[in-house]
């Protein structure tokens, strides 16, 4: 036992990821905890996204399952798993079948390199922003078979919409990538592939890469934000499931386990790519600020914020408790969400605590903005209409593709005199 | 820099999904099959890349062969009608005197691996580790660095290619042209 | 016993002349375009995996052809996967013509020049 | 799917067709389709996406309404009329009683006749924000859907109260109103204009000037001012073709003379336009309704009409201008109690010819805004 | 003289009206094309009129001469281009101009011909004013009037045979003016056909006549006639040419073997009977004969031909007429008969009287059928007599017309036909008593005929049938009345031009007449003792009024109390003779089957179509075996050469090298046989080759 303990502290202070480490067992735990912190993401998501989408309309959304409906994502999980499995008669069975799960791998698998933290991730690759558009792009076999195996026309259709536009738009999206792959050779010479060198460079830098080169950055940021809208098939660029026109895209002949796979598989890819677009330009773990608030003070600011955060959710959390309606029908229910708001509030605490809080600090920023980026997918669903086809094509290969090279050679440009571009802005090389 | 873990176990692993995702794609009825099991194939290799500590070849294999010519043939055997084409023969009529040719190179491969001169094999066991941080950097070097850029023209020649078959693609499969 | 734990350059080659073998049955032997095509990817592949092998092989050797910078291989084979797109891309669209003309992919019945 | 072969031969310049192409395809868009509001059938004719004609199947709601009140006295058909165009009940309704009126020669006294403009054109401006809450869903934007639903149960609201329905309300009477207007009525519609006026602008804040509603919709769908002539076409979709016709202002019935409002009008003809027009309609229905609160006479609320209605012998035709176009009922009166033949001129009916103009040449998703913006009923279209 | 220099405006002036109907005819005016083509035709009459007046005083001054007008050549030339030897083998040359002559028989017959004319031309703007192709018809009528003009005219045969055939192609389009009735267009063919025969008599006589006088010229043959009087008398040529002219008479003229078209020629409108098939036409062949005196007195046996012909036809198609029932039916064989009568007068030798009679008959057969026209137009189109009766008091003016006419074709005395007939039976008996005794009966028939008509029409009780015809019985316009009036006026006065010097007359037809005859009547006519037979003229001048008389009485007392359903005196009488009579004594029957082999004798067909059928025979079986017999042969042949051609030359010629070639390149072939696959297989096998080489050399 004590063993455990100093082995489990002495990972604590190395400075490598168990990737690059290593170190099987703690890449194992790694997996794991990814894995279900991306199922509890996924989770909170379903709720989040049908709780704010029905604010933004003017309606309550889920009410009865639990608390505020806190349930109802279990609840509908549940039922999902229980539903029949449907494979249609004409269906090419075994690619019906392992059409799900190819989605599935191809976007969890992404997360092997996503840097959470200087070390909180799996394994930090030589290629790691390589990888990740490579396995990501998997997604759209997995698609294109779920569309074809189903053996009917809205599917086809769907799948090859979906796989046009998803390729289409990594055109575009790689091109930005790329422009920030050259904005981190700056500093050593050499640029790095790898997420969490990206990172560091952008900390070396002293600015995230969404300021450099302003307004370059800015461009490339705004190239991969539409594009990875467009990738994740999500509104306004939701065509594959146009619900009006092809009832549900690729997975309208899915039910049951299968299709929640595909769900899953879905609002896994959009926390991917949001961990693309915070990795590369809002600075990945990095807190605000970091030039222009620094010094210890600041930092131990900083640091409280995770907790001051989950302690802000859990007083929302005893204000509702409050607003319950005093009926004996709904004592279970505010027992219910009294319950959930100490358990945030618990945790608000423990984020307080000295050691947690440096090590926590990370991972909250991170997920803090990628749960910005969440929360601008549901307000784009809410309130875009959805973009045609041939427009959606048109945009991608007239619009992006072209802007992402301009952004390419201009950077490139810059790059190469970079000094020559500091001095212009009056600002110092350190 | 540890040692690999269990390299022959991947090896192993990796090879015999290879070599079963081969014979899957000459052997499948149907062509979506086939490019299943080829994609199969085409992702152990990159991992038999990785262990070859070239990550980046690796990287271009997922990206470029997995997610785009994949999804190309993909795209082709979805566009063209599949059903007929795998209720018909599926071998021609040549196939045993191919099958042949290809077992007597197979003998030849043999006989050329288990060759040895001086009593050591052709090819000796070379092997040694070597951290993969900076292959990326050295491949790029190789190609773009103004002074060891040796494939620089050959990069370019490349491209052009690239555009040509674009061109000539678009051409192909254009519709009336 | 021992050699077979022992991974070395020949393990992949043989991998890949096997791999090869297939592609080439494959090629010679099956009529549907779609697959004679996948079977190329296939040879090309192995061929692929032979030039990083021996581009490991000559990073472990010594000599100004050895060293840590003898990547030659892997350039290669990068330049191969780029000839595999090209013609896959163009290979792709000849069927896709082919296809319109004659309602079919089997490569035995693209026989136009013969009459 | 249906086979290709069983389709009647659409008149069509489908570009050298041959067995070869392997994109020209057949789908069959309904009758059970989200985008089709109702049990409309589209088979439609594509190459790729792009649409090569299509075909509407209609009659999945048939009821016969024409036939069954052939066996109806005059009254007892009244609700009925409620039953076509539901999500205009209160148009159809005035438009069934008016073409009974004239044939008896009896006019609804004056007070009857305001609150039957205040009723309709209420009624006007809840069919135009179902049509504008399910067309926005059709092109991807849901949430206007909610907020025009939100601000409906307003009018609802009051049409309940007035007569106990909100749907389906068989509002008027032969000859009048059968209710006098509730206590309290005049200030709620008043109250309803205050509440509505900002409404409007929200929803044209979350459309009007979105870049991808305006991609959406402009060009779309794109019909001549002369096409819908020739088709017969009337009411916002005309109107947004450049054509200045409305019955209220140029056949006037029912008092519209009295007031005072525009007839909005479009230029282009397409999609968008025809939403610019609908979101003027709303406009110019509340200021009708601003004025005909102001001005509600006393008074009785029934003309003198026979308890058991025999109309002479004759026939008549009388159009009113309802939230989708001209409704027209041709009555044919054998001096029975019961008449003879009524025809109803459904403007959903005749504008859905307009569809095939429409969508021709155009892609499958302008399909699912072309039929959100020619604001059918097939309640009204099969009857 | 400016009339007689501007002679062929007459004719040009109708054909200016009928081209005009037929290029803008369908665009004009019912009032337009009345105008312009009764308007061509007046002022056609008004030049003629002068025309005469003008020759009359220049004949007087130039010896009684024909005035010859002649515009240009028109066939052949002064050069003498198409020379021939004439029959005593002197040289001639064929010539033919477009020239006019006008002497005193063509003044007579240009004067009926125009005036009749436009009074039937007024007649039709009101008989045709509600029919259908009113331009047409009046365009038809106008191109008859220039046609006809033509014929009158021409100063040689050749242009005559042009107005000739225009006169038959007008009667062709006017018989079928009503298309659509299949009747009208038969009978219209049947006119056209019959004439055919005619003509081409008429044609072969041209030819003998050339031959004979080395002239077509009126003026050259007459004259070498004369001349030559002496050498000819007796020629067979001159017999020959003059019969082969006289069968083109007997077709144009309805005489007895070729006679059958006209009584069907009445499927015309009424008008157009008057006019074509009456007055005008129909006498073209007296007029031929007429113009053709010389050569027929230097020919007995011609001249008998003509007078038996004559007469048989008179009593012939008269017999015919006594049982017919449809109006206009009757008129045609009553024309037909006095046809008749005329040929017998050329027979005998008295042209002037046939003349006389045809200018008189002109007057009143017109009348007679515009009388008749007149009737059914009231009668709403009915035709047959025996649903008529009683409209003497409703429709007066074309009774008394009528009336006027009857008495005179009856040969009532001081009627213009009194004296015409009765000059031809006169003469007749001078030429043989036989021959009289056949005009004398015909004349009775006429008689009894005619008021049979007349009874049956106006006086019996009515027998119309229907109640609404009945109601429409209304007199005719004017436009139909006033010609009426206007023709019987000249009914009863034209007679008095050849009033006889036996009643105290002058004979100033004759006289008139005298310089066109005068040859023949010496010749032919040795001055008679006139006053030796005096009294056998009046004896024979009182018979023939007798006989009118008798006539009369016989029809009163048959018909003037014919209710419905009366029966016929004859048929009571004699039924087979009415049978024969009313049939037409089997004629078109006999015709049927003789010659246009429409009905079949026994087995046999016969006539045309018998032709047609034994030619038919003779083309499927004798032709066409010989052809299919030849055919055999190539075919045969053509077998043989190609099996010859694929066997031997192609087999061991062509094949044999190929075949030989590609068994010897079969190996080659086995290396590049198309397959991609197989040249893989190949790339296969080379790299093994390569590699063992390689490897172990």
């Amino acid at each position: 036992m004590h063993e455990l303990i100093d082995y489990i502290q002495s990972y604590l202070k190395s400075n490598l990821t168990p990737g690059a480490a290593g170190n099987i067992f703690w890449a194992t735990v790694y997996i794991l905890l990814v894995f279900v912190g991306l199922s509890i993401a996924v989770i909170a998501m379903n709720w989040l996204e049908r709780k704010i989408l029905a604010h933004m309309q003017v309606r309550l959304g889920p009410m009865r399952v639990g608390p505020h409906g806190l349930l109802q994502p279990i609840a509908d999980a549940i039922k999902l798993l229980l539903k029949e499995d449907i494979i249609p008669a004409e269906a090419d069975k075994f690619v019906f079948w392992i059409a799900p799960f190819i989605v599935v791998l191809a976007a969890f698998t992404v997360f092997v390199v996503v840097p959470f933290g200087p070390t909180h991730a799996i394994t930090d690759m030589n290629i790691g922003i390589l990888f990740m558009l490579g396995v990501s792009s998997l997604s759209v076999l997995g698609i294109v078979t779920a569309g074809w195996a189903s053996n009917s026309h809205y599917p086809l259709i769907g799948a090859l919409r979906s796989s046009a536009q998803m390729v289409s738009y990594e055109v575009a999206m790689g091109l930005a990538v790329v422009s920030v792959i050259m904005m981190t050779s700056l500093q050593t010479g050499t640029g790095t592939l790898s997420m969490i060198g990206i990172v560091q460079a952008q900390q070396t830098s002293g600015e995230w890469f969404i300021f450099k080169f302003f307004p370059l950055g800015l461009i490339g940021f705004f190239i991969f934000a539409i594009a990875m809208v467009a990738e994740t098939n999500r509104a306004p660029f939701d065509l594959p499931e146009a619900e009006s026109e092809l009832t549900a895209g690729f997975h309208t002949e899915y039910s049951g386990f299968r299709w929640s796979l595909f769900f899953l598989a879905e609002y896994s890819a959009m926390i991917a790519v949001s961990s693309i677009a915070v990795t590369l330009w809002l600075g990945g773990w990095l807190r605000p600020f970091p030039n222009l608030l620094h010094g210890s003070t600041w930092d131990l600011v900083f640091s409280l914020v995770p907790g001051l955060t989950f302690l802000f959710f859990a007083a929302i959390c005893f204000f509702n408790v409050v607003r319950m309606p005093k009926h004996p029908l709904f004592k279970i229910q505010t027992m219910g969400l009294a319950g959930f708001g100490a358990v945030l509030g618990l945790i608000g605490l423990v984020m307080f605590v000295p050691g947690v809080r440096d090590r926590v600090g990370d991972i909250f920023w991170f997920a803090a903005k990628v749960a910005g980026f969440m929360y601008l997918y549901i307000w784009y669903r809410g309130t875009f209409p959805r973009y045609r086809f041939d427009q959606l094509m048109k945009m991608g290969w007239k619009v992006l593709l072209p802007m992402g090279l301009a952004l390419l050679i201009l950077t490139a440009v810059v790059a190469m005199r970079a000094d020559l571009w500091d001095q212009l802005r009056g600002v110092g090389h350190p | 820099m540890n040692p690999p873990v269990a390299t022959p176990f991947f090896f192993y692993l990796l090879a015999t999904t290879m070599i079963v995702g081969g014979i899957l794609v000459i052997t499948r009825k149907n062509a979506v099959h086939s490019a299943l099991a080829l994609i199969t194939t085409l992702l152990a290799q990159a991992a038999l890349y990785l262990m070859l500590y070239a990550p980046f070849v690796a990287g271009v294999q997922i990206i470029l062969y997995a997610g785009g010519i994949m999804v190309l043939f993909l795209f082709v055997i979805m566009l063209i009608s599949i059903e007929r084409a795998a209720k018909e023969r599926q071998f021609n009529k040549q196939w045993l005197v191919g099958i042949a040719a290809a077992a007597a190179l197979g003998g030849l491969f043999i006989a050329i691996y288990t060759t040895t001169t001086k009593g050591k094999t052709l090819f000796p066991e070379g092997q040694v580790s070597y951290g993969e941080s900076q292959n990326t950097q050295a491949i790029a070097a190789l190609l773009f660095d103004r002074v060891h850029g040796t494939y620089m023209f050959a990069f370019e020649i490349a491209s052009l290619l690239l555009l040509v078959a674009i061109i000539g693609a678009v051409v192909m499969a254009k519709k009336r042209i | 016993m021992e050699a077979m734990l022992h991974i070395t350059t020949l393990h992949y080659l043989v991998l890949g002349a096997a791999l090869f073998l297939l592609g080439v049955i494959g090629v010679l032997t099956r009529r549907n375009v779609v697959i004679v095509l996948m079977s190329i990817e296939l040879i090309l592949n192995a061929v692929n995996l032979n030039l990083v092998a021996f581009s490991r092989y000559w990073q472990g050797m010594p000599g100004h052809l050895g060293g840590p910078g003898a990547l030659h291989g892997q350039v290669f084979a990068i330049f191969v996967i780029t000839d595999a797109a090209a013609e896959a891309a163009v290979g792709l669209g000849i069927l896709i013509a082919f296809f319109r003309n004659k309602e079919t992919v089997n490569v035995d019945e693209v026989n136009l020049l013969k009459w | 799917m249906t086979d290709p072969n069983t389709l009647s031969p659409l008149d069509l310049d489908t570009p050298d067709k041959t067995f070869l192409d392997s994109n020209e395809l057949v789908i069959n868009m309904g009758p059970q389709h989200p985008a089709t509001h109702g049990v409309l059938r589209v088979i439609l004719r594509l190459d790729g996406e792009k649409v090569l004609g299509l075909e509407c199947v209609i009659g999945y709601l048939h009821r016969g309404v024409e036939k069954i009140a052939e066996h109806r006295t005059y009254t007892m058909f009244n609700p009925y009329v409620d039953r076509m165009d539901y999500v205009a009940a209160v148009s159809n309704g005035l438009g069934y009683c008016e073409a009974v009126e004239k044939l008896l020669s009896v006019e609804a006294p004056p007070r009857a006749q305001y609150i039957r403009v205040i009723l309709t054109e209420l009624n006007r401006i809840a069919s135009h924000q179902l049509w504008l809450g399910t067309h926005a869903l059709d092109i991807g934007a849901i949430t206007p859907l909610f907020y025009t639903f939100r601000d409906r149960e307003e009018i609802l609201k009051i049409f309940e109260k007035y007569c106990g329905a909100r749907l389906t309300t068989h509002a008027f009477r032969i000859g009048g109103l059968q209710y006098e207007a509730y206590d309290g009525f005049e200030k709620e519609v008043k109250n309803f204009l205050t509440f509505f006026a900002p409404k409007i602008d929200e929803y044209e804040e979350l459309l009007t000037t979105n870049r991808i509603w305006l991609e959406r919709t402009k060009g779309v769908g794109k019909i001549s001012g002369k096409d819908c002539i020739a088709l017969g076409v009337t009411g916002p979709v005309l109107r947004a073709s450049g054509v200045q016709w409305d019955i209220r202002k140029a056949q006037p019935y029912a008092n519209y003379k009295n007031f005072d409002f525009k007839i909005p009008t479009g230029e282009h003809g397409d999609t968008y336009d025809r939403y610019l027009v609908r979101m003027a309609e709303m406009r110019q229905s509340c200021r009708i309704i601003e004025q005909a609160v102001a001005g509600i006479p006393e008074g009785p609320i029934m003309a003198k009409v026979p308890k058991v209605m025999k109309p002479p012998v004759g026939e008549v035709y009388h159009s009113i201008e309802a939230p989708k176009g001209e409704l027209g009922y041709f009555i044919v009166s054998d001096g029975s109690t019961q008449p003879y033949r009524i025809r109803v001129r459904p403007p959903s009916f005749v504008n859905l010819q307009a569809l095939d103009v429409m969508c021709r040449g155009q892609l499958v998703s302008d399909v699912i805004a072309v039929i959100g913006t020619l604001d059918i009923v097939l309640g009204e279209v099969d009857r | 003289m400016l009339f007689l220099d501007h002679i062929w405006l007459i004719p040009l002036l109708p054909a200016v009206g009928a081209a005009l109907m037929f290029f803008f005819g369908r665009r004009l005016q019912k009032s337009t094309v009345s105008a312009v083509c009764v308007g061509s035709v007046v002022l056609a009459f008004l030049m003629a009129c002068g025309g005469v007046l003008q020759y009359t005083n220049w004949g007087a001054a130039n010896g009684h001469r024909p005035y010859e007008k002649i515009l240009y050549t028109w066939l052949g030339t002064d050069t003498g281009h198409l020379n021939y030897q004439k029959s005593d083998g002197t040289p001639a040359s064929f010539r033919a101009d477009a020239g006019f002559l006008l002497d005193p028989l063509s003044s007579i017959w240009l004067l009926f011909v125009t005036g009749v004319g436009m009074l039937i031309h007024i007649y039709s703007t009101g008989y045709m004013a509600h029919e259908g192709g009113y331009y047409r018809f009046f365009g038809y009528l106008n191109l008859f009037m220039f046609s006809m003009l033509t014929l009158i005219l021409a100063n040689n045969y050749v242009l005559m045979f042009v107005g000739w055939e225009g006169v038959g192609l007008c009667s062709y389009l006017l018989i079928g003016f009503y298309f659509h009735r299949k009747s009208a267009s038969d009978a219209a063919n049947k006119a056209f056909i019959v004439n055919r025969i005619g003509d081409a008599g008429f044609i072969l006589g041209m030819f003998f006549v050339a031959w004979l006088c080395g002239s077509l010229r009126f003026i050259d043959v007459t004259g070498f006639a004369r001349d030559h009087a002496a050498t000819l008398m007796g020629n067979p040529i001159v017999t020959a040419a003059t019969l082969l002219l006289f069968v083109g008479a007997c077709g144009k003229s309805a005489q007895l073997p070729l006679y059958v078209w006209l009584p069907d020629a009445m499927e015309g409108p009424t008008p157009v009977s008057a006019l074509i098939h009456a007055a005008t036409m129909v006498t073209a062949g007296v007029y031929m004969v007429a113009r053709s005196n010389a050569l027929f007195v230097l020919s007995r046996e011609s001249m008998l031909v003509v007078a038996i012909v004559g007469a048989l036809t008179a009593i012939f198609a008269a017999s015919i007429g006594l049982v017919q029932n449809d109006i206009k039916r009757v008129l045609a064989y009553s024309t037909v008969s006095q046809l008749g009568y005329m040929f017998l007068a050329l027979g005998v030798g008295a042209f002037s009287a046939g003349v006389f009679h045809v200018f008189t008959h002109a007057f009143f057969k017109a009348l007679l059928f515009l009388g008749a026209g007149s009737v059914i137009h009231a009668m709403s189109g009915e035709q047959d007599m025996r649903n008529m009766g009683a409209l003497s008091e409703k429709i007066p003016v074309t009774f008394r017309t009528m009336l006027v006419a009857t008495l005179a074709i009856a040969g009532i005395p001081i009627l213009a036909g009194f004296f015409s007939k009765d000059e031809i039976l006169w003469q007749a008996w001078k030429f043989s008593p036989y021959l009289w005794a056949i005009g004398f009966a015909t004349a009775l028939m006429t008689a009894f005929y005619m008021f049979r008509l007349m009874y049956l029409t106006f006086w019996s009780p009515s027998r119309v049938t229907s109640h609404e015809v009945e109601h429409h019985i209304h007199e005719s316009p004017k436009s139909m009345t006033v010609p009426l009036v206007v023709l019987a006026f000249f009914s009863i006065t034209a007679g008095w031009l050849g009033w006889p010097a036996s009643l105290g007359g002058s004979n100033h037809f004759e006289k008139f007449l005298e310089p066109v005859f005068a040859n023949a009547a010496e010749k032919e006519a040795p001055p008679a003792n006139e006053s030796g037979l005096g009294l056998t003229e009046y004896l024979l001048m009182g018979l023939s009024v007798a006989a009118a008389g008798v006539g009369w009485l016989m029809a009163s007392r048959a018909y003037s109390n014919a209710g419905k359903g009366y029966t016929e005196p004859i048929a009571a009488a004699a039924p087979p003779v009415y049978d024969t009579l009313l049939n037409k004594y089997y004629v078109d029957e006999g015709y049927d089957y003789v010659f246009t082999g429409r009905r079949k004798l026994g087995d046999v067909r016969l006539g045309v179509m018998g032709l047609g059928e034994a030619s038919s025979w003779f083309d499927s079986h004798v032709i066409d075996g010989a052809v299919n017999a030849a055919g055999w042969i190539t075919r045969s042949t053509a077998t043989f050469s190609s099996w010859w051609d694929k066997w031997i030359i192609d087999g061991i010629g062509v094949n044999g090298p190929a075949i030989l070639a590609r068994m010897l390149s079969y190996p080659a072939r086995l290396f590049e046989w198309g397959l991609v696959q197989w040249y893989a297989l190949v790339m296969t096998a080379g790299l093994v080759g390569f590699v063992f080489y390689y490897v172990y050399h």
